[in-house]
């Protein structure tokens, strides 16, 4: 299982902070693809950071057990 | 890994004891100081009443780790501090602050303006702009 | 005539007493300071213990007043605060305040800039700099 | 009469803070010219404001009384 983690406006619709989600044989993009079906998330500028590190959202990097994958909004600091 | 957020406002104290630490240091000549607060602006007749802050810090420290280390190799400057609220800051309060110093006046301009900027663009923190009426808006920021 | 000069150091309370009234102003989004710290430079072996701070006052006021007024017509700030210290400022002290408070954050920084360098070209502010042997010797700014 | 006002390294050369001139058709460089005899304030880089506002050291103005001149070493403020 990986992690799932939103923020922002992203976690407003998700509704959640977290979930797990299974990873057998899952790339960046399709796990994205799965989400965006279920939450409609095409509304946002969506980044996406795999442990931490942003990658691309058509990533095709398979994901593994304990990833972490954060789906994160426009940033807003300052 | 420096402190960097803080829960609720920046308050005015906090900045002084900031300054005062570094009275010690006799080599300092010149600090340069930007406070970010927040603004009761007015979007569609509603007024802003405070700012709710979320991070992920995981990945924010790292990415600060790396500002710091840039900023130290770009500009020649004695010590910069970086701190940003968390929590429900409300208008008036300051929720950023970013503390550069060094020898020279000249030197500390462009770090503080440096660190501002790539701090709203690479961080991810996000704000929820809370209306009077208790509604809210998602803020962004424009790059 | 606003109040520029101080008696002695500035002190850290005094700069988060600048802030905490600013807070009230809900429109400003970005304040940036200038803090002028004294150096304890060494000189052919001698330390700087600290600097001797005179002015001629009645010169010193209507400068400052044009300064302000230009940087209102040339920045689009919102407020604007300059201190200077006068008297004996040891190493580590602050003898130089610019407070400069703007809507956003890019209107600031080079309204920071451009007053510290004309306070320390255009006003007619003097510097002993003495040494820890309470000899001396007199400060030049490089313009 | 006008008054001189010395300042900064200057004053510690004069040994005083101001002094009292006759003013009689002496312009603004006469002026300086007794000065400097007397003080020998060449060694400085001399500003000279006359009623508040710098004016050159070569100044034809002519001295009018209650006029007051002043001496500016280097400024050294900030």
């Amino acid at each position: 299982m990986a992690v799932i983690k939103y923020f922002g406006a992203i976690a407003e619709v998700t509704n959640c902070n977290e979930e797990q989600i299974a990873v057998s044989d899952l790339k960046v993009s399709d796990c994205l693809a799965l989400l965006n079906e279920k939450y409609n998330l095409n509304q946002f500028d969506v980044s996406v950071a795999l442990n931490q590190n942003l990658v691309d959202r058509d990533s095709t990097i398979k994901l593994s057990d304990n990833d972490e994958i954060a789906l994160l909004p426009p940033f807003a600091g300052g | 890994m420096k402190k960097v957020f803080i829960n609720g406002p920046i308050t005015p104290e906090f900045i002084a004891n900031s300054i005062e630490k570094h009275q010690t240091k006799h080599s300092i000549g010149a600090h340069n100081i930007f406070l970010g607060q927040v603004r009761a602006d007015v979007i569609n007749d509603k007024t802003v009443a405070g700012i709710d802050f979320t991070c992920y810090e995981e990945m924010a420290h790292p990415i600060l780790d790396d500002i710091r280390e840039k900023a130290f190799k770009t500009f020649n400057l004695t010590c910069m501090h970086i701190y940003h609220s968390l929590g429900e800051i409300k208008a008036g309060e300051v929720c950023f602050f970013v503390f550069v110093s060094a020898k020279h006046s000249k030197e500390v301009y462009a770090a503080t303006e440096y660190l501002v900027n790539i701090v709203k663009k690479k961080v991810p923190i996000f704000g929820k702009e809370i209306f009077e009426d208790e509604s809210h808006q998602w803020k962004v920021n424009k790059v």
